[in-house]
């Protein structure tokens, strides 16, 4: 059986990983979608031929349950995402340092009305106090994507990353692992999709998600299981 | 370096979808230039202001209210699904739809330009010399606008072959459906995937700019003949 | 045939200018239309072919209603040949396919003999793989004059198609037309300010002044009057109509009877017995009270002082005379009449010179 | 309904945006046209490829590599600041840039069809009264080529409005400096506030709609005038 | 002021065509560029004003080097008018701002008079508010010669100007342009096909045939040589140049005084003293054995006869004739020729009708 699945951007590698991983022990296919959260949220809502959507945040899976376009009971948090700061190339000095002494001109970080890292990366700086002093040099991506964009074409020397585009990363980028108690967790929820032909399969990618296997590949990217504190 | 097999498919679904689509906007535009070229209408620069009407629509969002209109509850979804059509969002067809009405501006534009430029004369002379309007037509005003018509081809291919907001929102990035080659750089890019992403990038550049060389020096010889 | 084969009535308002006309011409032979510049000829035409749709009236051709108040044929479905003023070759086309394009969409089959013969008499067969770009001013003006012909008209408009060509080709070009006239049997409606080619070609003579038609009739009755209307100037003159009785092969002369007497013209191969059109200009006569036999003028007909007038300029006259029941105009200067005593009812001596007959 | 003071500072600097670019792409477009028109250079069609060639790649990758190149290690980055403009990516004259390099085919396109049209004969004319070829170029080529100005002011301007792919790649949605209301829409349809979008899309289709049609009916007043 | 002020010599090649003149013309008056379809004068006048830039060659002008193999001056700083042979007004300029756009740019200073005079000779003062669209087609044409005169040129290009003319216009503006030959003293450039507007007008002819210039030379010397390569058929005749002696009021006539003889003609205002061109056409002249009084004719001279020649009509002869030192051509059927056993030397009397004198 082939079965689509919708995946936020941010997870779309580790995703890569897991499919690969997922085909070799069932006979299903899985083809991926990925794309903005909102984007897909949407096109779910217009009837987009998807099985399943890995959000990347929580508010979209329930409302997709509310409006009966998910399975109720079908959700759940399948990974937790981790916040970090990364600095230009070259710059040697701890990001955490370069943030607290402002001594940048530019800090990107993701549209906080859009992406639950975006949200996470305002709560960090106002935990720090820095909301004030940072909020004239923000510049906003879509995306942590189109943030770390901004970081890596040296054009902000700081960015609030996920940790999975770190891990990725080419370069050497110091980074900064936020402490997870600055910010209120990064949850990020899937959901079993009605319109989905196959729920059979479905039904076992979406396990296969909290598979120990498929655990160890999100480690890899810098995710955590949902619900390790 | 090499082109992953879906890079492979994703290039060949956009030529055909970039093919289809100038195809179908030079028959669908070049009626309509002839149209507001001839036409003493008075809504006239009102039809006009709507064909042009998309473009003021950031792609994405203009792929938004596509979808909603082509979807099921949507004026346009009911009536494909009356025709028994079914739903265009995420198939190819919706893709063709989306891109044709986001290109359209591009190419009725300079085709009505130079069918202007034509003026009355040809067209009385053909007129006296026993050729029907529609002789007339295919036979002097399609020759005579040439130009204009080169260039709306050439805008609106390299146009249906770059966008992709409203790509991505009614195509669904379905592999061999809706993923076209602009979606799949897009997600290299976002896939942090630079080296791929570069490599398709100038593969589509150079091809494009291959083609658009050849085409731009036929026009050059079309004209200076 | 049907008495009145183009009627025509038409009223259009442009600012400034208003064309008001009715008209009645015979169904064959030339109509010459001829008026200042500015007078509406050009518009005349368009309406006639159906390009001024603006323009309301009624329109019958060959018995065939164009135009009145419930129909208007368009021009794609009117049989006609239109050369237009400017050049409007197809600018896409070489001239070749300008022709080809006439032949392919010309009322009745053209022949491949029909092709060469016109592209041989107006002399462009080395030009016919040139676009129109790159012919010259008379060039073009000759392929537009083929491609009309090649249409196979059932009537053709012709605006000053000769203008922008030259004399010894406009004398090659004038007899095609002629015998076009006779061959074709179509009404022909000739723009020009050439009396030239208006005498060469025209039966009938129609002028305009301001968009309305001042005057019409056949050639010679509006010719000869001497209150027409527009002034001729130089080309006034009569046409007269006449049967070749003789020839002379040793001098290369022919002679043509007709009603008053007869004349002597240079032969270019008539048969006897043939119609010819004999036009003498006003200026070409003088007057003589004797008849001479010393000098080169080879025809004097014995005439009848039937009116004077003044000419443009106040030293001129021109007198009318009849030779027999032919009226023809000579002109000569006041004081000159004066001298020979010319008066109303006066014979006198026509003095033609041969060479000023022109067919 | 009403706009937030966001939309309204969006909206205003949309307008601020494409009313800038629009000039610019004119003050360069129409001079390219007139070069791409006139000259007999061999390059001329590789040129003209080289102006089309943004189109084919999709706007957020353009943007993309326009960030590279603007930035502080790109070939316009280390130019703009030797020059001592500094780097502009997130500024308004970063944004300015981009777009006119995304729309530039757009305008050049049918001046150059346009003028293309015109033909020899009046430039010669010109020249035998004495006009020099400035001269000649304001005074004739100008008015005759105005139809063609007129669909690349258009073009240039809505595109302008519309696009955001490049505008939010190199703009970092800053409000009030990058912060367009094409971006502005988008976040809304992003963020699922669809009312919100609805509301700033209807207006902005109807404010361009308004503008259109009067641009559309003046060009047909001036072509039958 | 220098002796040979125009001096061209281009070399230009069209596929099929091949553009190769050596040319110099006086640096005043009026050069008449004569020629069939296709000959190459418009592409001589477009070498000369520097449009046709592939054009290698030599160009003075008035002293300056226009062009050489180093030199090649732009169009638009020859100071030069230059009428086009098809209609030519900027389409986006009504009338009135055709002749502005002319104005501004005049190599010297226009006034409103001018202006006036311009426009009122030309007929044009009720059209200036009209874009060229709504101009007939000779209407264009006249604003078209009027914005080349108000440009007020150091050499003026014409190319076949009254060709759309009527004829009565034509006589009013002629005049205008003889009478700016003589008061600009500026060279002209005048093609035409009209025999009329070139025996009125020209100082010089140049006829051309297939690119090459076959002949050249003063007026005169060019119309009266028998074997004139260019065949002028109707027009073929002489040019006096002759001074006015006398007028009589009472018949409005003058007569001209030249080597040879005197000449009556209609009078139109000359003063006695000033110089006059008569035009005497071959087809005007008859001769005879004696003098008569007794007819119309004003004019007859003693005349020798220098050589005869046959027309392109088997039938016709040329006679050149000399009177004083004037030559004269005169056409006459060879049976007259025989009749009047004309041979070289023999004495005989030119009859010229008073009326055929042009000027
Ligand atoms: N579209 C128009 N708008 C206004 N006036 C016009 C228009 N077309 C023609 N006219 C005017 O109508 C009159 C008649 O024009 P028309 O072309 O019929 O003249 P014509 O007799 O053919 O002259 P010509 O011998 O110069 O060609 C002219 O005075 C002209 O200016
Ligand atoms: N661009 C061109 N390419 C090829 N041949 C050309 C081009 N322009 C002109 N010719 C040819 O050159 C010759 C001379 O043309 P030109 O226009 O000088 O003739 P003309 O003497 O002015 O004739 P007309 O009296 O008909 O205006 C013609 O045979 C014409 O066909
Ligand atoms: O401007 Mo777009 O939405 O990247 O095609
Ligand atoms: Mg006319
Ligand atoms: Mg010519």
């Amino acid at each position: 059986q082939e079965i689509n699945a919708a995946v936020a951007s941010n997870f779309l590698l580790p995703m890569r990983d897991i499919v690969t991983a997922f085909e070799q022990q069932s006979q299903h296919r899985v083809s991926i979608a990925s794309g903005s959260s909102g984007k897909l949220y949407a096109q779910i809502i217009q009837g987009a031929p998807f099985d399943v959507f890995l959000s990347a945040d929580q508010e979209k899976p329930s409302a997709l349950l509310e409006s009966g376009h998910g399975i109720s009971g079908s959700r759940f948090t399948y990974a937790q995402g981790s916040l970090v700061v990364i600095a230009t190339n070259g710059l040697t000095d701890d990001p955490k340092a370069l943030l607290s002494r402002g001594e940048f001109s530019r800090l990107a970080i993701a549209n906080p009305r859009l992406a639950p890292y975006g949200a996470a990366a305002v709560e960090t700086l106002k935990a720090l106090t820095l909301w004030h002093a940072v909020s004239q040099k923000l510049v906003i991506g879509e995306s942590v994507g189109q943030a770390y964009h901004f970081v890596i074409s040296g054009n902000a020397q700081l960015a609030f990353i996920a940790r999975a585009q770190v891990q990725n990363s080419q370069g050497e980028h110091p980074y900064w692992p936020v402490p997870t108690k600055l910010h209120n967790p990064i949850y990020q929820d899937a959901v079993l999709l009605k319109k989905g032909s196959y729920q059979l399969a479905a039904k076992q990618l979406l396990a296969f998600l909290q598979s120990e296997q498929a655990l160890s590949i999100m480690d890899d990217y810098g995710y955590q299981p949902a619900g390790q504190q | 370096m090499g082109f992953s097999a879906a890079d492979i498919e994703a290039l060949w679904l956009t030529l055909r979808l970039a093919a289809i689509v100038t195809l179908l906007l030079l028959m669908i535009g070049i009626p309509t230039a002839w149209w507001l070229c001839r036409t003493r209408c008075r809504w006239k620069g009102l039809i006009s202001a709507i064909i042009a009407l998309p473009l003021v629509l950031p792609p994405t969002v203009l792929g938004f209210y596509l979808l909603l209109a082509m979807g099921p509850n949507g004026p346009v979804g009911q009536l494909t699904e009356a025709l028994g059509i079914g739903l265009l969002p995420f198939t190819f067809g919706g893709l063709v739809l989306g891109s044709i009405i986001y290109s359209l501006p591009f190419v009725v534009q300079p085709i009505q330009n130079a069918m202007e430029a034509i003026g009355e004369r040809p067209l009385e002379v053909a007129a006296t010399l026993g050729a029907n309007p529609r002789d007339t037509f295919f036979n002097v005003v399609l020759p005579l606008a040439k130009p204009g018509i080169l260039t709306a081809t050439i805008l609106g291919f390299t146009h249906t072959l770059g966008e992709f907001g409203v790509v991505l929102m009614i195509g669904g990035n379905i592999p061999g459906a809706t993923r076209v080659i602009s979606v799949q750089i897009y997600d290299h890019v976002e896939a942090m995937d630079y080296a791929q992403a570069h490599w398709l990038a100038a593969t589509m550049v150079l091809f494009s700019f291959v083609v658009l060389a050849i085409l731009y020096s036929r026009k050059h010889l079309m004209i200076w003949k | 045939m049907s008495t009145l084969p183009l009627d025509a009535r038409f009223k259009l308002s442009y600012p400034g200018f208003c064309l008001d006309v009715d008209l009645q011409l015979p169904c064959q032979g030339v109509t010459a239309l001829f008026g200042h510049s500015g007078a509406g000829k050009t518009t005349l035409l368009r309406c006639i072919a159906g390009l001024e749709t603006a323009a309301t009236g009624h329109l019958r051709v060959n018995g065939q209603i164009w135009q009145d108040n419930n129909t208007f044929v368009p021009t794609h479905r009117r049989a006609l040949g239109y050369v237009f003023q400017e050049a409007s070759l197809l600018p896409h086309l070489s001239a070749r396919e300008n022709l080809a394009f006439a032949i392919k969409r010309a009322t009745q089959p053209v022949t491949e003999a029909d092709r060469m013969d016109t592209i041989d008499l107006l002399g462009i067969a080395p030009l016919l793989d040139r676009s129109p770009g790159q012919l010259s001013g008379g060039e073009r003006q000759r392929v537009t004059i083929a491609r009309a012909l090649l249409s196979k008209p059932g009537l053709l408009l012709m605006d000053e198609p000769l203008a922008s060509v030259d004399q010894p080709l406009k004398q090659e070009i004038l007899p095609y037309l002629e015998n076009l006239k006779t061959t074709l049997d179509i009404p022909i409606i000739y723009v020009s300010h050439s009396a030239e080619e208006v005498a060469r070609l025209a039966d009938t003579l129609v002028a305009m002044e301001n968009g309305r038609i001042v005057a019409s009739g056949p050639l010679n009755d509006t010719l000869t009057r001497l209150d027409f209307p527009i002034k001729l100037g130089e080309e006034v003159g009569s046409v007269i109509e006449a049967t070749v009785t003789e020839r002379d092969p040793q001098w290369q002369l022919a002679k043509a009877t007709f009603d008053g007497g007869e004349l002597w013209f240079r032969d270019s191969g008539y048969d006897v017995g043939s119609q010819v059109r004999v036009r003498v200009f006003a200026r070409d006569i003088s007057l003589s009270l004797q008849h001479h036999s010393d000098t080169s003028i080879v025809n004097s007909l014995p005439a009848v002082v039937e009116e004077i007038s003044t000419e443009q300029h106040p030293g001129l006259a021109l007198v009318k005379l009849r030779v027999g029941n032919t009226p023809l105009v000579a002109r000569l200067t006041h004081r000159s009449a004066h001298h020979l005593e010319l008066a109303p009812g006066k014979p006198i001596w026509a003095q033609i010179k041969s060479v000023a007959i022109i067919q």
